[in-house]
């Protein structure tokens, strides 16, 4: 990880890489969980590119081609599982997501270029997500339905009864049309916020039980905070249990596992129109964020690294490929910078943009906001 | 007021693609502690649980509805502020990405005996709240009108309904409305006791729609400028013609109706043409909207002032108590107002 | 109950007055629990004292005596039991209570005289709780460790902690010491507040669990909103378990049951310096307050005429002195009332009085608010 | 100023009595997002839930306890501003029962690139709670005696942290602070890496307390009166400075240091000798604790005015963007405020 200007603990680079089987094995297994090896590999090459990303994130943060970093390095397993199974598209036929500040593997698996976050990361006017104005990773997607990720923790989990609430509506008719989702994300340390228990508490109102899948990624830092300090020694998922709502912990460095415990929880939730509460263990493997530093923690498990290992071990991935793919992405990650700092930056008169929807009822504002009443600062566009 | 509140939502789930009226106790039985809901047809009962409010309403817009929620008393809107800012931010922290058509609706200020935690004001934290548009109706039709503006805007409206005037029957129909308030009555207001196989009967409502940001001149004179909104509004009024009547001194009262965008061009007239101005609400005094009204009318007239300009807001004390003596020496009443504004007209420029 | 004005359901007197047995019992049962008689009796009469006081206090809010009223009619059975096991002092070493506003039952049988209520609900000077700030049952008693009663839902449940935490280390040489509890008490619509979980989560910090006996007075209604229609069939005390408290509910309205129940969550939360959640299905004989009319709702079941039931079929007391009884409490409750309205209401020099402590390093307030800065309304005090 | 404020949160465990300081974050290994309370003996971390802070700071100072608290950012405290409001009137609510001595402390405003939710002011909100007092220093001494004042005060105090001035030294020193700023950080910083053994050296520091209320009337000028606090008020400084050294127009500079109380008389002498006023902080300008300063001055010193009063605040927009181009363009910066300074002093009376 050349990126970091840390170097990982010794160990023999030649043993960890040589493969235990020859023959290509048709799956990749976990325990009593299996994916076809095709599968496997896009889902390692998409952890891969997450990775990439994050890691020329980091640098920028610390080059001054950005100025703050946050994501998920160590979350790529499950991300990318679950931004893979994702019904994408727009309005509540399709899943809602209600994401938070660590969910790159989502949607670059849903197919984002890394364009798109590399310019918010650079805070350029060509941010599609916020217009250079919010913290990376602060996506916002109407034609995907991936709604403003916002910094303040947990309120996510306030809002997606309301989405699953039209999706339980919509479209009875056709079931085709009532197979849409609400996915909620956030991290271990959040849950101790009021709104994961309004979630939970309104997603289970008698005859109105919601399709939310509820999803903690427990990395078991809130900052600094080490959750068994300040939290009973007790799943989180246990909190679903008070409202009957079904529940899983799982190993969510594990793609395999995760996959399927996502698979199950998404069908559930699709089929029955009910809740589902899945905690997912990942490693957070930079720290909180570039004002903790960012730096590479290495007693920290790896996903991709086990991963990979795990392709190699199988046969289903050679290392010369496995180095091509990581050139491949590394490069993705380089051009998508290059071109972002190219582009260019908000101005003065763009503060206000973006404020009010136009309305013709609004006899002060029927296009944007403009500054106080009666004193427009910039004229209307 | 209540009635015609709730016949403009009525309107809204007809005509304007209401999909939710939601909050405690709004949906059947009770239809809200102020009846503002009772019988509409997509009215529900929520959980005892603010932040799923306005959480759900939030949700509810990103998927497309249209949601009208209601915060039971704007006291127990304070633990929500921070999703109040963030309905206010979301379309600008997303360049635009997302509206958020959402109104709530919430019973605002004193005069019921409501005691600490049932007459406080929310309007001086509301204004503070960008990307909100803001409203108080002072009369049955106007909460007609605006509440119609709130539903039609694409943005997150926040309707403040003053309490004490919820009962007040108006002077002037709502297009559609029998003239016979009993009629009226026995069309819409649900039956005492057993409520269950209770419909209304609504009235054949007219769309009549009070743009945002237009106030309203409700009196016109020439010895000073009152600006106030909901419940003072009606006392200004009254202090207003008692001065004319008995002493000839005649005052532009302009209820603003919009308290963010607000009529800026109506407040400015009214201040060049009398040099005096009175801003007065209930809300208290410190880091109160008034004080921003007069903020902008020094910035903007300060050089047009015949005299000095003055506000009157209720006291900065940490609740209205619940015997009258709290609460009539620490909200303005109507003497306040008739005092305030004899001294605005009498003192020598 | 003449006080109410109206009628209860035809049903035969004689028959249900007549007790079953003739030897005085030496204690009363309820399934497996049972109670001395003499405590019995107590308790009986402490209900009796309570419910004559809400009627009386209903009758004023009719009767312009006073204007606003809630309070516990149908709660009289576990709150008495609640009251009278209470450590009464002041200070950590003795019980905090964190009340809502059905809870006068709780102070009658701690022992507080009903003028302090009827002053309250009058809205008197002489008012020790609010000098007629507050809506009536909103008491404050420091001398008995009586933390300020607030209207907001629930709030009370966030603050409980803070009580507990104090009380954890207080004492930690001398048990005597260090045996006071924090009792937090509200409804059951309330519990949908985040502020409830907070105090689970705050309660079992690993290491410091705290001493928190939560309360839930089941009635299952929020004002006019059944909780069924809400909320997952399940019972409130389930709660407890992602934390690993300790939860029971029970039957509130048998008062053998309640003590019981009560004694066994008080003796765990002072031994083990741990909380326990106790969830107690009562009954609201009078509907939400005065908002909603206060009348008698003859479907609910009476704590009160049952157990005066259950004493007179046990032959723990005849019908006689029962209504010995009721006389004695309404007269008390008169009394109150009579001597409550010829005291003094406060005035307008009272309305900034209590805002602040004299505080030393305050140039501006040094004994209490007095208007704004530099503009004096009062002379200070 | 970090080290200020945790010295004096040293010096408050010490001999004030404080016994919890609690937060997210606050305890060990980190010592707060700012490392304001590295190395106190009685911090501990919170679950992330900022109810829980401020109930739990509550129910500590209910059974005698002296807590200091921390909402790690002021953007968090908005879904507690319910329980602001309850430690505000609980005293008076209570007709004196309880008191609650309690300290939150919490980083404000703008000027760390904190982007939407790490930018925001907090006084106009803070302000409007009655019962509470409210400061917010501008120098490291003052901090510590503002924190000091604080926590010996029995009532709610809430302690505003200008965020871009937490690495500002201080030109002045604490008392008992070592002169050497590489000594004093060997002291009392934590090491970088492993600190599960380290143990702060705490300098031997002394009592200095700024009561609540008084102003520090920092330059002294004839040609205006500028009032403001914490992050604008060395802009402020800086600002009349370089306009004295140019041009030779001089102004009185009042650091307010306590926004309420606030210091009435110090800012009434001087309007009254300048006639000329601007008030700067960089709160959003709507319904802001300025316009009630700006209030106060109209309503008592209309006539003494020479021109027209003018206010300086951070533009009504749903946030402060990440890209320095949005902060610079909606939160006053020096060049703003050298230019109302000019325009005050110039403009004809
Ligand atoms: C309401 C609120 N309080 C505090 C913060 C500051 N903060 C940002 S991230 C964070 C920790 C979050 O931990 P967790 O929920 O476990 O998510 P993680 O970062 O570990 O993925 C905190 C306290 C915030 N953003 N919002
Ligand atoms: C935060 C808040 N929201 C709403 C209200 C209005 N309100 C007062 S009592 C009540 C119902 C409470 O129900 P529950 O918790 O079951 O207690 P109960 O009154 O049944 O004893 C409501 C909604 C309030 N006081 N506080
Ligand atoms: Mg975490
Ligand atoms: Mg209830």
């Amino acid at each position: 990880m050349p990126e970091t200007h840390e170097d990982p603990p010794d160990f023999e680079d030649e043993l960890r890489r040589r493969a235990t089987r020859t023959a290509a094995p048709a799956v990749i297994r976990s325990g009593r969980e299996a994916m076809s090896v095709e599968l496997a590999l896009t889902v390692f090459r998409q952890m891969l590119r997450t990775r990439a990303l994050e890691e020329r994130s980091i640098k920028m943060s610390k080059s001054g081609e950005a100025y703050f970093w946050i994501g998920g390095p160590g979350e790529e397993a499950f991300n990318v599982c679950l931004g893979l199974q994702v019904h994408k598209g727009r309005g509540p036929a399709y899943d809602y997501l209600h994401l938070h500040y660590r969910n790159a593997g989502v949607l670059l698996a849903m197919g984002m270029p890394m364009i798109d976050h590399t310019r918010q990361l650079a805070m350029r006017w060509t941010d599609r997500h916020s217009r250079g104005r919010n913290f990376v990773g602060h996506y916002a997607v109407p034609e995907w339905n991936v709604v403003p990720v916002t910094s303040v923790i947990e309120v996510q989990y306030a809002m997606a009864p309301g989405t699953a609430l039209v999706q339980k509506r919509h479209g009875l008719k056709n079931p085709a049309e009532n197979e849409g989702i609400t996915i909620v994300v956030g991290g271990e340390a959040g849950a101790a916020e009021g709104d994961f228990e309004t979630c939970l508490n309104w997603s289970t109102r008698p005859g109105m039980e919601l399709p939310v899948l509820m999803i903690v990624t427990n990395n078991r830092f809130g900052i600094s905070t080490d959750i068994d300090t300040v939290h009973a020694h007790r799943p989180i998922a246990d909190r679903a249990i008070p409202y009957g709502v079904r529940h899983e912990t799982i190993d969510g460095n594990d793609p395999v596992i995760a996959w399927h415990a996502i698979d199950r929880a998404m069908r559930y939730c699709r089929r029955e129109r009910k809740p589902y509460l899945l905690e997912a263990m990942v490693s957070r493997l930079h720290g909180h964020s570039s004002s903790s530093g960012a730096q590479r923690n290495w007693k920290e498990v790896d996903p991709l690294a086990q991963f990979e290992q795990k392709l190699i071990d199988a046969g289903a991935i050679d290392a010369a490929t496995v180095r091509a793919l990581k050139e491949e992405a590394k490069k993705e990650a380089d051009d998508a910078v290059a071109q972002t700092m190219k582009e260019p930056e908000p101005t003065r008169e763009d503060v206000y943009r973006f404020t009010y929807a136009p309305s013709p009822v609004d006899a002060v504002y029927p296009h944007d906001y403009t500054g106080l009443p009666g004193r427009p600062e910039w004229p209307p566009r | 007021m209540a009635q015609a509140v709730r016949m403009a939502l009525h309107y809204g789930e007809e005509y304007l693609g209401v999909t939710d009226v939601f909050g405690e106790d709004v949906g059947p039985p009770l239809g809200g502690v102020f009846t503002v809901t009772q019988g509409l047809k997509t009215a529900w009962n929520t959980p005892l649980d603010e932040r799923g409010i306005l959480g759900t309403a939030l949700g509810i817009a990103y998927a497309g509805g249209r949601p009208v929620c209601e915060i039971q008393f704007c006291d127990y809107a304070l633990n929500i502020m921070d999703l109040f800012k963030i309905a206010g931010n979301q379309r600008w922290a997303s360049g635009g990405a997302f509206d958020l058509p959402i109104v709530v609706m919430t019973p605002n200020g004193a005069g019921i005996r409501g005691s600490i935690y049932h007459s406080h004001s929310f309007e001086s934290f509301a204004t503070r709240l960008a990307g909100w548009k803001i409203v108080m109706p002072s009369t049955p039709l106007d909460a007609y009108g605006l509440m119609l503006a709130a539903i039609k805007d694409p943005n997150p409206v926040l309707v403040l309904l003053p309490k004490a005037l919820l009962r007040v029957r108006g002077e002037q129909l709502i297009p559609g409305e029998p003239a016979d308030p009993d009629e009226l009555s026995r069309m819409i207001d649900a039956p005492i006791g057993d409520r269950s196989n209770w419909q209304p009967q609504w009235p054949p409502l007219e769309d009549y729609t009070i743009p945002l940001g237009v106030g309203n001149l409700v009196r016109e004179g020439s010895h000073g400028t009152v600006i106030a909104y909901g419940r003072p509004l009606p006392l200004c009024v009254q202090a207003a013609d008692e001065l004319a009547r008995e002493h000839g001194y005649t005052f532009d009262v302009i209820d603003l109706r919009s308290l963010f965008p607000y009529d800026w061009s109506m407040i400015s007239q009214s201040v060049v043409k009398t040099g005096r101005v009175l801003i007065v609400n209930e809300d208290t005094e410190v880091t109160n909207f008034g004080e921003h009204l007069l903020r902008r009318v020094i910035d903007e007239h300060f050089y047009d002032l015949a005299v000095c300009p003055r506000t009157l807001m209720g006291k900065h004390v940490p609740g209205i108590g619940m015997n009258q003596n709290y609460e009539l020496n620490s909200v303005p009443q109507l003497g306040d107002i008739r005092t305030a504004l004899w001294d605005l007209a009498t003192e020598p420029a």
